[in-house]
């Protein structure tokens, strides 16, 4: 029992990961249409670039986190939509897919040949150690994880549904047309996609390399799960990328656990095909009318 | 020729009864009944949002309609696929350009008819063009696009591409064919033209037609029997002079 | 003046297919092992992204499963030729080969199911699932496929009672096995099925509505790119005479999508092209060390900004461009010359 | 169209070009082919950098036998298609000897090409099925599981004193090679097998699998990963506050595992074939040079790959030419000791099948570092 609790927990960790990249999939998936396969890669990068400022800017932590931030939110954020979206998006959906594909091996190599090929520590602000819960032994670091990422996705919420600029990025998010005719400045409004996909892909970068150390292969796992979790949260809102982060950590860990380690690697994958056979539009998406 | 020798000529072809569609509280189309003959050319008007398309996708197994049955022939046909109505001989065009830009006009044209005839063994393993090469040829005559029988489709003019849009309705030799706004943005000339075109081959092929159109003079010159709707009813039904006539029709229109 | 169009490309590109081969019957007459391998990998990758480009490039069905396929074929060559094979001797590759084929085939049907309830990228994911699980097959099933440990000693095929041991001899047979292939697809896109499966690419639903069976053609498109997959695998696995999993992994099927996208998709000879790129240039690039990865990435990623539609795409796109000038070359010369007049 | 055939054309010429370039007339030409990138990489840049080092060292004395020796090295991306053309076109290029690669799948890809060829090949890879197989140019610098996994079955039984053991293994040729050989050998001892499981190469999250080793409940937990992987599984089964021994096989008590998982490696313990921690002078001052040349500490590959490079040197100047024929017969059976060949580091002795046997270590993480608790014998005196 307390074997299926500590499973549960560590998936929810996990999970939170998969969701921060699920969510910044999903906004950019909305506003332009963009199946970002580098996804997992943009949560591979910021720690690198960290480590890249301290060896080779011999910055302090502090500046070395704070410039890789806004390198990356500029390069991946911004740089991302103006010289590889906007470009390649009136081309249609598979170009773009494909050009993402080949920049998640740039960025792959990038790291590899620019940086390190070995794995590297990353420094934690949570410090080694674990509490018992009901029986079930849970690390800090877990815990960490879970609770900084849910504020994220709170904020990121509250955002969106309270403010007026959130309320304008939802709308261009799900008729860009229609909020064009509104008055809403669409253009920015995706631009502040991007920025926050990036954004939450720093953050998802920072809390997750302490423990899966930093290395350039580590996108290949994390890009995957991610858009696992946005097509089985489905695709229409933060919500669902929340629900589908947490999903797929769970059963991942399940699976390890209690199906076969062996084909581990295809559950989370068997449980997609359910969904997009039996529930296409995802477990918290909207149905959109056939049309014509 | 009068709306009424038509009657006469020709037993109902298709026949729709208490057609409805809903969209959550919306009827688009509600309780919708009438019959077109054979070799008829029938029109159906009304302004915008009055539920035209929609109706046409039911028929046409695009949309699952809410209630009601569509009979071709005697047989029912509601809500059958598209590719299996085209094969019972119902053919259509669409209010947006749907030809196949990367495709020729030949290419196009003998694409339409191919699924007609042999079997998908003798389409792998048969002459290219699935012995279709004359029929189309002489579609393409009779559209006059014969200067562009070998250019890409999506490199002709708006005009042009409504033409062979029109042409591959009929490259199957169909029963009944369905136009969807054959008028919609074509200039004048071209008008006079497709017009002409389409009640020659009314003539030759004996085709029934069901025309959803904006356009009043290109409807009221083409059809025999105009159908008025209005919120998603019947609002009149009868011969161009009559409904021009209607004062329901007029209220319709100019309430507007 | 319009280009033409991709079908009547078509004859065009059967001369060109026939002259290659010629050409390449005698090329590698006096190279070494490792250009001869190397040539002999790209007529492989070929086929396999032949496959892929009618499924993607023809009939628009994202796949990312060439590689699990390529595998199935491997694996079932590797099984049915190895000793104590299913199959006889003399017969054993050529039935091994049918075999990959029609299994590779039937698998497609199957993935082509959900293919037709599942709209755009859902497609992609299905059919990474798949490679996925096939992979994962590859490298558990010891008892079947050596598991990661490979497939040692596979046999190169034996014809009228030669054995191809000789790099030469195997590069001219799979050149002769290419060729055939070559021309099956060429055949195929130029019969009215090729016309079915474009029209299912460019507008599913008009072609419906115009009578194609979008539900067989979509199948078909699915099992006859499956089927070249396996073919190639047939061909691949005496072509190395040692597999593992690694060459069937998902990223190799992202390689080949790469592949087909790169050589121009719906363009016959993409394939060949495409292949080029991806598997003969980095053998070439090796010369920049370990950075070869990074450059093909940058190269991919530089074409597809200036043309999406592929090399062939940028072929057309500038022979477009010159026709355009010299139209207006010939508009502005008649120009002067009326203007000249008084 | 016309496109197609020109890059053709250019790709044959370009082809031609670079297989034509022959070797320089002075110098023995040596071809690298070793995992640069892809899932080998850690392993393959240190066998790459150990075989560096001692080429630079033995050129600056002067050559073996009098001539320079030309190092080239080939990325495989740990595939074994490519590694197979590789070594094919090390072959090709007239190489004297081909070295590496290191990960198993690949060499049992590409040994056949060699043997064809009649090309001596030193790889780095331990699987027990690779000399099994009749291949007569195949050498390791390493020992073979086979013989490394009794060793450590003792261990588990004599020091460990476990009745039962948890088994976790990366699933690749390694992995999985290591654990076939460890459980009969742990069940011969009448070791139970409390959990057996399997994780993906370049695996991150280890959780899962942490979590089912704690409540498997077995006396010691036998790590059997890459370097990487080892270091991330000690992170994550130290959150699960376990408390039973650790075992591991050379890799989890390697220097990057020790940097990576850092307070983690704490405790962990094992037997180790080759390590530069180990109470052997050469290893140390190898160590030394090896950390001065790449500035980071040099795993067991690293030493595979250097070791290799001075037993080619002194079986070729011990026939006294460079005649493959005679090195094959030659290295055979060699026996190669310190003192007349200082760069060999530990006395070994390669048999008829090409694999080496020599001295190991027990070993344990204490304060950060290696420390070396026992020396075991060969298995075969010699």
């Amino acid at each position: 029992m307390d074997q299926l609790l500590q499973l549960v927990l560590a998936g929810l960790a996990t999970g939170s990961i998969y969701a921060l990249a699920a969510i910044g999939f999903t906004l950019v998936w909305q506003t332009s249409q963009t199946i970002n396969f580098a996804q997992g890669e943009f949560v591979m990068l910021p720690a690198i670039l960290v480590l890249a400022a301290v060896k080779f800017l011999h910055l302090p932590l502090p500046a070395a986190v704070l410039l890789a931030t806004g390198a990356f939110l500029l390069l991946f954020g911004f740089g991302f939509k103006k010289f590889l979206v906007d470009p390649m998006l009136r081309h249609g959906v598979l170009p773009l897919a494909i050009a993402t594909m080949a920049l998640s091996i740039l960025m792959k190599e990038g790291a590899k040949d620019g940086f390190s090929a070995e794995a590297q520590q990353f420094p934690s602000l949570v410090p080694d150690g674990a509490v018992n819960l009901f029986g079930a032994t849970l690390s800090l670091r877990d815990i960490a994880i879970f609770i900084v990422a849910v504020v994220a996705i709170v904020l990121l919420q509250l955002f969106v549904t309270r403010t007026r600029t959130g309320r304008m990025m939802q709308a261009t998010a799900q008729n860009p047309d229609v909020a064009k005719i509104l008055g809403i400045p669409t253009e920015q409004m995706i631009l502040l996609t991007f920025l926050i996909n990036a954004g939450l892909a720093v953050l998802a970068s920072f809390l997750i390399s302490p423990i899966y150390l930093a290395k350039f292969s580590n996108g290949e796992v994390i890009g995957t799960a991610a858009f696992i979790a946005a097509i089985v949260g489905g695709f229409n809102q933060v919500r669902g990328a929340l629900l589908g982060g947490f999903i797929v950590g769970l059963v991942d860990n399940l699976a390890a656990a209690y199906v076969s380690s062996a084909y581990r690697a295809a559950v989370p994958l068997a449980l997609l095909v359910l969904v997009i056979l039996f529930k296409p539009e995802g477990l918290l998406g909207r149905k959109e009318e056939r049309t014509v | 020729m009068s709306a009424r020798d038509h009657l006469a000529r020709g037993a109902p072809m298709l026949r729709v009864e208490n057609l409805s569609k809903h969209f959550g509280g919306i009827r688009a189309v509600d309780d919708v009944t009438f019959e077109v003959n054979e070799g008829e050319i029938l029109g159906i008007i009304g302004p915008n949002g009055c539920g035209k398309s929609t109706l046409f996708n039911c028929i046409l197994g695009q949309l699952q309609p809410t209630d009601g049955r569509v009979t071709l022939g005697g047989e029912e046909i509601t809500g059958l696929f598209p590719a299996d109505l085209n094969r019972r001989g119902v053919s259509r065009t669409f209010q947006l350009l749907q030809v196949f830009p990367n495709l020729t006009v030949r290419e196009n044209l003998i694409l339409a008819g191919q699924e007609h005839v042999g079997s998908m063994m003798s389409r792998l393993f048969g002459p290219r063009d699935a012995g279709l090469g004359t029929a189309a040829e002489k579609m393409i005559g009779f559209f006059n696009l014969g200067h562009l029988a070998d250019s890409k489709a999506g490199g002709l003019s708006y005009g042009q591409q409504k033409l062979l849009d029109a042409a591959m309705a009929f490259m199957a030799g169909p029963r009944l064919v369905l136009l969807d706004e054959p008028a919609g943005g074509v200039n004048l000339t071209m008008l006079a033209s497709l017009k002409e075109r389409l009640r020659a081959i009314n003539r030759e092929q004996g085709a029934t037609f069901v025309v959803i159109e904006h356009n009043m003079d290109f409807v009221m010159s083409l059809c025999d029997r105009v159908i008025v709707m209005a919120e998603g009813k019947v609002l009149a039904t009868g011969t161009p002079d009559e409904i021009r006539a209607d004062p329901a029709v007029i209220e319709a229109y100019l309430g507007h | 003046m319009t280009p033409p169009s991709p079908l009547s490309r078509l004859d065009l590109n059967l001369l060109v297919l026939l002259l290659g081969a010629a050409i390449l019957w005698f090329v590698p007459a006096g190279m070494k092992s490792y250009g001869i391998y190397v040539i002999s990998f790209w007529l492989v990758m070929s086929i396999a992204a032949m496959g892929l480009n009618l499924t993607l490039g023809y009939a628009g069905l994202k796949s990312l499963a060439q590689a699990a396929f390529l595998g199935i074929g491997a694996y079932t060559t590797a099984l049915m030729t190895a000793k104590g094979g299913i199959a006889g001797p003399v017969w054993s590759w050529p039935l091994a080969f049918l075999a990959s084929g029609a299994l590779t085939f039937l698998a497609g049907i199957l993935l082509g199911f959900p293919a037709l309830r599942v709209k755009f990228h859902y497609l992609a994911f299905v059919t990474l699932a798949f490679a996925t699980l096939m992979f994962l097959i590859f490298r558990n099933e010891q008892w079947l496929t050596g598991g990661v440990y490979g497939f040692p000693n596979i046999p190169r095929p034996t014809l009228f009672g030669v054995k191809l041991l000789n790099d030469l001899a195997f590069f001219r047979f799979l050149l002769v096995v290419t060729l055939a292939l070559s021309v099956a697809m060429w055949w195929l896109l130029r019969s009215p099925w090729g016309r079915a499966f474009m029209a299912l690419r460019e507008n599913p639903l008009r072609a419906a509505s115009l009578g194609v069976n979008l539900r067989s053609y979509t199948l078909l498109a699915f099992a006859i790119g499956a089927g070249y997959g396996g073919f190639a695998g047939a061909l691949y696995a005496p072509m190395v005479e040692f597999i593992d999993p690694a060459p069937f992994a998902i990223s190799a099927s992202f390689v080949l999508l790469l592949t087909v996208v790169v050589g121009g998709q719906g363009y016959f000879l993409g394939p060949f092209l495409g292949a080029a790129f991806s598997y003969v240039l980095p053998e070439m690039l090796r010369v920049t060390g370990g950075y070869y990865l990074l450059v093909y990435a940058a190269l991919v990623l530089a074409l597809l900004l200036v043309s999406p539609q592929g090399l062939l795409g940028l072929v057309e796109k500038l022979r477009e461009r010159r026709r355009v000038k010299a139209a207006q070359a010939m508009r502005d010369a008649s120009k002067v010359m009326l203007e000249a007049r008084p | 169209m016309t496109l197609t055939k020109r890059s053709l054309m250019l790709a044959t010429v370009a082809l031609a070009a670079s297989l034509g370039a022959a070797a320089a007339q002075d110098a023995v030409k040596i071809v690298g082919v070793v995992e640069l990138s892809g899932a080998g990489a850690t392993a393959g840049t240190n066998y790459k950098n150990g075989a560096q080092l001692a080429v630079d060292e033995i050129n600056a004395a002067g050559g073996i036998l009098g001539k320079k020796i030309e190092f080239v090295v080939y990325d495989t991306q740990t595939n074994p298609g490519n590694t197979r053309a590789a070594v094919q076109r090390g072959v090709d290029e007239g190489a004297f000897a081909i070295f590496g690669p290191v990960f198993s799948g690949p060499i049992g890809a590409s040994m056949q090409i060699a043997q064809k060829a009649g090309v001596p090949q030193i790889v780095g890879g331990e699987a027990a099925g690779l000399t099994k197989q009749g291949v007569t140019t195949l050498f390791r610098t390493s020992l073979n599981q086979a013989d490394a996994m009794p060793k450590l079955a003792n261990y588990f039984k004599d020091a460990v004193k476990a009745s039962s053991v948890a088994v976790v293994w990366v699933n690749n040729d390694f992995g999985k090679g290591g654990r076939d050989a460890i459980i009969p050998e742990l069940q011969k001892r009448g070791i139970k097998i409390a959990a057996d499981i399997a994780t993906e190469s370049g695996q991150a999250d280890f959780a899962a699998d942490a979590i089912k080793v704690k409540n498997a409940n077995a006396d010691a937990v036998f790590v059997y990963l890459n370097e990487e992987e080892s270091a991330r599984f000690l992170r994550a089964i130290k959150q699960q506050g376990y408390d039973k021994p650790i075992v591991g096989e050379t890799t989890l008590l390697g220097a990057k595992v020790i940097e990576l998982a850092g307070a983690a490696a704490e405790g962990a313990k094992g037997h180790v074939g080759l390590s530069v921690d180990a109470p052997v002078a050469g290893f140390a001052e190898f160590g030394k040079k090896f950390q001065a040349k790449f500035n980071y500490k040099s795993d067991h590959n690293g030493i595979k790959g250097y070791s290799g490079m001075y037993m080619l040197k002194s079986v070729v100047e011990k026939t006294g030419k460079f005649d493959k024929e005679a090195f094959l017969k030659a290295a055979h059976g060699a026996v190669i000791k310190v003192k007349d060949v200082p760069g060999i580091l530990i006395d070994s002795k390669w048999d008829d099948n090409g694999d080496v046997d020599r001295e190991s270590f027990l070993a344990e993480v204490k304060g950060g570092k290696q420390v070396i608790t026992g020396t075991l014998p060969p298995v075969n005196k010699f």
